[in-house]
């Protein structure tokens, strides 16, 4: 009874535009980001924040970045953790051969050195179509992984090859306590999300989708497959920097390249493919599933009294994402999103499913 | 002669590699040709039949412990055509994609719950020690691996049984019929699921020798999974479609990314053969987007 | 939900016209088509003038589909040319084809089956829309204002094809009838200049067909579109063209009004043992 | 249906994940970062269980340190540095706090050395870690006992030399993991070379390490006289297979002590026979300290791994690990008079930590270690190792105790902690 439409009227395309329409959803994410801005910094302790929460926001952040690419225009990538590596060390070589540059343009500029880069990748993708292109793609992750392991230029030449970020200086402000740290991931999720809704919903996002859905009907409405892939490389590659430089910055505070390896790239896919491909919301919900299943696995059993070893759960961990994997594709390819609309029609009929 | 012996050697060392290689390959090919799956769990199930086998072996005969083998990966290929392949039957390649990599981590998580995390040796008796040819014209001779001839011999024989079983029977000119075309073939009344299944179990035959030979090579553990990623620029490289193109698909990546680490890697950091096949594999895409054996991709309007 | 909806006036009026056939708008000339050894299209030659409504006609494998694919850019033909409002095209992309103002749809429907009505609609309008990527992605100035201004336009549509109601459905759940009919929303908001429609009224029954007929009648009538058709239904073409081509095994077998048509001894010939319709 | 259950379970599971199982304040907890699966588990696990083992004797034995129960929480990093960060956050704050962190991976220790010095917990990395580290006035919360990979590369060096009587003119290549670790030992065996006159070659070798066959071709052509081993995991046996495939012989070849144990040689079989390397500690289960693990946690069923597996190299250096960080808890208990310590405290006990030959003795761990002492600025405490060969069916010692040079390598250590201080803007105590 609560989560109803009728009475709400839209008196204009403009209403009828907004991102959320119903009362009770701008009411709901108001809530949501009132607990995320006032209600999580009062309670939650340090280790929800720096274990959970900021890796949560990081890779949803990344996640966004992959789910423009892929949900969005049709294109897979295996390779988002070498754009995350290429925000990285951009950011850290910005950081430290350019010191008189503020902290946040180093950011910019490395997430634009990312786009950059991405697009250079993306350019078979002119050529060549889903699978290939997925090897396209691991082809940067490859090259990527060795370039800042074997160029030691990147790295500053430090003997080890890891490397440590500078504090986190925002014109004076220092990000150091977990939960500034926090604010700082959170406000970069917050205008990720909605650039990235603006985006899908605006001309470039329709052209994105229509070559996804069908390049050939999407040219012969004047959309030119060129741009309309090459800007969605560059847009996811610059998002997945970002979440790089935050990644490496913010929440590892050091790093190597392995940081950045394939797994990296096949988690993010996970969290996509599970929190929904096509969904901003289902890249939060992905990253959330994904970064609290393991955590959970971990502590589960022991709650209710089973002992699993800890090499049991870690190829649980395997088993489980693997499983969920192929769950979801068969039965929801929009994933966690999905169910959760489905809920809410549900709720919207409710007492009354017919 | 003391230049051409060590280029010569590389040489012979990659195209034994990439031989290996094409052995994975041909798993990849073998499925996408009969059910247009890009399996990405190709590696997976390498290891997974590795790990079957040498664990088997400890406690039974290894004749026993193979059969046994190849009844366990008839039974995974069985599991994915039937719980993965059929529900999704009719989706986009991408889907089919992702959700054989969802199999890839599934089989190296239950791997290694039953079988276990260690390195295992698998001895096939085969010496380890080289040969050296060639001594009279090369100074120390030409070196050759015999685990490597064996794994060339291997991968020859398993070829040419391929070739005779797709030529000349009645289930492999079935199959070639619906590599060609799948509603043709179900509606001349061929079973497609049950084709399905041989193929897959097929691949997984072919996984498991092509275990078996690295597995001899480097011992049986988790990082065998990983060569699917180094299977992956070789089948780029020769066409998705194509027996022999993932043959030569294989020598060339392994003649190719020995010689390149051998004599370009130490002037740019070395470690190049990290992503060589790639980056070739790539190149070749942007030229010919088939593969060097491929069948043309007509776009029909 | 959107009954209540007050549409703002159309930004810019749509002048209404005559129903006068005009200048040549699209010529073909000596056009051959050839795939490997297959020949689709031999040395065939037509126009079409603006204003217009052209029925290509033929059995199967007349190569009328080919036809469409050459004009609009997908296929590049052998030998021959297009001139396009006068000036000769030389080889181009759909999308160029699409700028120039050519519209299409396809026989077999070509929708972007994971939106909504409105966002394939509002695809059509990509060619109109000017707003810079910051703009798009702040939702600022252009951004906005654009947005606002092209749903208006295609709200129009809607109501002009009597879809309103389905307005936020994705189409890849709407029924065989209602897709063709958003298919040619969606090339409607292009506001071409020629629109060619692949059987528009394939697999339709009888009252969709009227309604089909009527939107096209419409559609030419009140923007004035110059509209080119492949059609297998003989009543439907001989009573709303203006002019008719026939091709056969990739020839042109007659051109002409459809009683010229109709009673030219060639197309009769070729059409014996063929189902009209 | 599908729906109520994933509501439930996503509310299960965020509460779950909120609180986590409580540990009783009055334990010490011993955090203990793993990895049991993928490509380094098959050196990952006998560690793991050493450490497990250990600490479960004490508890059945002695009730924990002098009565205090420790508590014991595995948490798998997959050797992955997020992870491994991960499990370090997770786990820091646990129970009464944690008493230390042992990583197991240099990747891990270098994103934790930025991190403990907040938290205030140390970092035990036993035989590897950052090699500057072992200078305590800058790394108050490094603790890279037993010897660094700086000393390892000198021990090493000093040991050829040894046999070859003099290095001038050799050849020596280093194949390495392509990682902060494989890294490491590099600037050591750089500056030995203009020292000694040998010629040095360093082959990067790629994670997992399963890719060395034109590494090993080139070694075929250069024909070094000595091959380092800096490899970890997987990489090890298929160096040594691929020396093998290339006639290199294996009594040339030298690991260091992570790429000298057990499961690096045997999936090679008798090929490996000849392999040697560092050993900081010998194998083998017939010391006191095995005979009390066997009696009090695998005759009570409750060992981790197999029994046959206690000894084996990397077994006996997870329960050394085990070992030293509960005596730096003993240590802490005596000096701060607290039953229950955490880190804070624990870092007192590292720095007053002194091993002499009675009180290992009384440990049960007599010919497994050497004396050590730790003081503030040295974090290191011993720098000795002995070098093994494989004979095939075991390690046997083909050489003595042989200690790093300290005069030449406190030197480089200071340099590079003043240098990381500097960049770091960290006052060095003075000790």
């Amino acid at each position: 009874m609560i989560y109803r439409e009728t009475g709400q009227f839209r008196t204009s395309y403009a209403e009828d535009q907004a991102i959320f329409r119903l009362r009770q959803d701008k009411i709901g994410i108001a809530v949501i980001l009132a607990i995320a801005w006032i209600g999580i910094p009062f309670f939650a302790d340090e280790y929800l924040l720096r274990a959970i929460l900021v890796p949560f926001l990081i890779l949803a952040i990344a996640a966004i970045g992959l789910n423009l690419l892929l949900g969005y225009c049709g294109q897979i990538s295996l390779g988002t953790g070498a754009f995350m590596a290429i925000g990285a060390y951009a950011a850290y070589n910005l950081a430290l051969r350019l010191p008189a540059l503020p902290l946040l343009l180093d950011f910019l500029l490395a997430g634009l050195i990312a786009a950059a880069v991405g697009v250079v990748f993306g350019l078979p993708s002119l050529r060549i179509k889903g699978l290939y292109l997925a090897v396209a793609t691991l082809a940067a992750q490859f090259f990527a992984d060795w370039a800042f392991l074997r160029l030691p230029w990147f790295t500053n030449y430090t003997p080890s090859g890891s490397v440590t970020a500078p504090p986190l200086d925002f014109f004076g402000w220092v990000a150091d306590t977990p939960r500034e740290k926090y604010f700082v991931c959170l406000a970069f999720a917050c205008l990720t999300a909605l650039l990235a809704k603006n985006l899908v919903r605006s001309r470039i996002g329709r052209s994105w989708m229509a070559i996804r859905d069908m390049d050939i009907a999407a040219e012969i409405i004047g959309i030119r497959p060129m741009t309309a892939k090459l800007s969605a490389f560059a847009v996811s590659s610059f998002v997945a920097g970002g979440a790089g430089v935050l990644w490496a910055f913010v929440h590892l505070g050091s790093w190597e390249p392995l940081a950045f390896s394939i797994d990296m790239s096949f988690r993010l896919l996970f969290m996509v493919i599970i929190g929904g491909m096509g969904s901003i919301l289902g890249s939060f919900l992905g990253a959330a599933f994904i970064t609290v299943l393991p955590i959970f696995l971990n502590q589960a059993p022991g709650l209710v009294g089973i002992q699993l070893s800890t090499a049991m759960v870690s190829h649980l961990e395997f088993m489980i994402f693997g499983s969920l994997i192929v769950l979801f594709l068969i039965w929801e390819p929009h994933g966690l999103a999905r169910l959760w609309q489905i809920g809410k029609e549900k709720m919207r009929l409710w007492p009354f499913p017919y | 002669m003391a230049e051409l012996g060590p280029l010569l050697e590389v040489v012979l060392g990659g195209l034994m590699s990439g031989v290996l290689y094409a052995l994975v390959a041909l798993g990849f090919v073998l499925i996408f040709k009969a059910s247009g799956v890009f399996n990405f769990a190709q590696g997976a199930m390498v290891l997974f039949a590795a790990l079957s086998l040498v664990r088997l072996a400890e406690w039974l005969p290894f004749p026993l412990a193979f059969l046994l083998t190849i009844v366990i990966m008839i039974a995974v290929a069985w599991a994915i055509e039937r719980l993965v392949l059929r529900p999704l039957v009719g989706q986009h390649g991408l889907i089919l994609f992702m959700a054989t990599i969802g199999v890839t981590f599934f089989l190296d998580g239950f791997g290694q719950t039953i079988w276990g995390s260690n390195v295992y040796q698998l001895d096939l008796g085969i010496p380890a020690s080289p040969w050296f040819l060639l001594e009279s014209l090369f100074p120390g001779g030409i070196l050759v691996s015999p685990i490597d001839v064996f794994a060339a011999a291997i991968a020859g024989a398993l070829v040419l049984a391929l070739s005779i079983f797709f030529h000349s029977t009645k289930i492999g000119r079935a199959l070639r019929a619906v590599a060609d075309d799948h509603q043709a073939a179900q509606s001349v009344g061929i079973p497609l699921n049950r084709i399905w299944l041989i193929v897959w179990s097929t691949a997984g035959i072919v996984a498991l020798v092509a275990g078996m030979a690295w597995g001899s090579k480097l011992g049986v553990q988790f990082s065998l999974s990983l060569i699917a990623l180094k299977a992956l620029p070789v089948l780029i490289l020769g066409g998705l479609t194509s027996i022999p193109g993932a043959i030569v698909g294989g020598l060339i990546v392994g003649a190719g990314e020995k010689l390149a680490e051998f004599y370009i890697g130490p002037s740019i950091g070395g470690g190049i053969e990290y992503w060589f096949a790639y980056v070739l594999a790539l190149a070749v895409l942007l030229v010919r987007p088939q593969g060097l054996f491929g069948e043309k991709i007509i776009e029909r309007v | 939900m959107l009954a209540t909806v007050t549409p703002s006036p159309p930004p810019a009026p749509i002048a209404q016209r005559q129903r006068a056939i005009g200048e040549v708008l699209l010529a073909v000339e000596n056009i051959s088509l050839r795939f490997g050894g297959v020949r689709a299209l031999s040395n065939v030659s037509f126009d079409i003038r603006k204003g217009e409504i052209r029925a290509i006609i033929g059995p199967n494998g007349a190569g009328k589909s080919s036809m469409l694919n050459v004009i609009n850019g997908f296929y590049h033909p052998q030998e021959g040319r297009i001139l396009w409002k006068g000036r000769a095209r030389s080889r181009m992309r759909p999308h160029e084809a699409a700028k120039g103002g050519i519209a299409r749809t396809f026989q077999n429907i070509a929708l972007f089956k994971g939106m909504t009505t409105l966002d394939n609609i509002m695809t059509g309008r990509i060619l109109k829309m000017r707003a810079s990527f910051i703009e798009q992605a702040l939702y600022v100035g252009r951004g906005r204002s654009e947005e606002l201004r092209e749903r208006d336009f295609v709200e129009r549509i809607i109501d002009f094809l009597e879809i309103a109601h389905i307005r936020h459905t994705p189409v890849g759940k709407l029924p065989y009838g209602l897709q063709k009919r958003v298919e040619l929303a969606r090339a409607l908001a292009m506001e071409p200049e020629l629109l060619l429609l692949d059987e528009p009224m394939a697999g339709m029954n009888l009252e969709e067909k009227e309604d089909m007929c009527r939107f096209i009648l419409d559609v030419n009538e009140e923007f004035g579109t110059t509209v080119a058709l492949i059609e297998h239904d003989m009543s439907v073409v001989m009573d709303i063209s203006d002019r008719v081509v026939v091709l056969d095994y990739g020839k042109l077998l007659a051109d002409g009004t459809p009683d010229q048509v109709r009673d030219d001894p060639a197309v009769i010939a070729a059409y014996l043992g063929v189902a009209h319709g | 249906m599908k729906l109520k259950s994933l509501a439930l379970a996503g509310a299960a599971l965020l509460s779950l994940v909120a609180v986590g199982p409580g540990v009783a304040a009055d334990t010490i907890f011993y955090p203990h970062l793993v990895y049991r699966s993928g490509a380094y588990a098959p050196n990952g696990i006998p560690f793991a269980n050493g450490v497990a083992d250990y600490v479960a004797m004490i508890n059945a034995r002695d009730g924990g340190v002098n009565g205090v129960r420790i508590e014991l929480e595995e948490c798998e990093t997959g050797y992955a540095t997020d992870r491994g960060v991960e499990c370090y956050e997770r786990l820091k704050t646990k129970g009464a706090g944690a008493i230390a962190f042992s990583p197991l991976s240099t990747g891990i220790t270098f994103a934790l050395t930025e991190k403990v010095p907040i938290d205030k917990i140390p970092l035990q990395t036993m035989g590897y870690g950052r090699s500057e580290s072992a200078d305590g006035r800058v790394f108050a919360w490094n603790f890279p006992l037993l010897g660094t990979y700086w000393s390892a590369a000198d021990i090493l060096i000093q040991h050829v030399a040894k046999i070859s009587g003099g290095l001038r003119g050799k050849k020596i290549t280093l194949v390495y993991h392509d990682s902060p670790y494989g890294k490491e030992p590099i600037p050591v065996l750089q500056d030995h070379a203009q020292k000694h006159g040998y010629t040095f070659e360093a082959i990067p070798v790629t994670h997992p390490g399963v890719e060395q066959k034109a590494a090993w071709l080139k070694i075929r052509q250069t024909r070094p006289d000595f091959v380092f081993l800096w490899g970890w995991g997987v990489m090890n046996s298929t160096a040594i297979k691929e020396a093998v495939a290339v006639g290199y012989p294996r009594d040339k070849m030298y690991g260091v002590w992570w790429a000298a144990a057990e499961p690096d040689v045997r999936p090679a079989g008798d090929d490996a026979k000849g392999y040697q390397g560092l050993a900081l500690h010998p194998a083998g289960a017939d010391y006191p300290v095995h005979k009390d693990i066997l009696k009090y946690v695998y005759d009570a069923g409750k060992g981790s791994g197999k029994r046959e597996e206690v000894g084996e190299v990397l077994y006996n250096r997870g329960m050394i690990d085990a070992m030293l960080k509960l005596e730096a808890v003993r240590t802490a208990q005596k000096l701060t008079g607290k039953k229950v310590v955490v880190g804070e405290d624990v870092r007192l006990g590292y720095e007053n930590l002194e091993l002499n030959a009675e009180r290992i003795k009384d440990l049960g761990f007599e010919g497994l270690v050497t004396p050590l002492k730790i003081t503030c600025a040295d974090h290191e405490g011993a720098r000795k190792a002995r070098i093994h060969q494989w004979d095939g069916q075991k390690w046997v010692f083909v050489s003595d105790w042989i200690e790093a040079d300290i005069n030449y390598l406190r030197p480089k250590v200071e340099a590079a902690a003043a240098a990381y201080a500097k960049e770091k803007g960290i006052t060095p105590r003075s000790c």
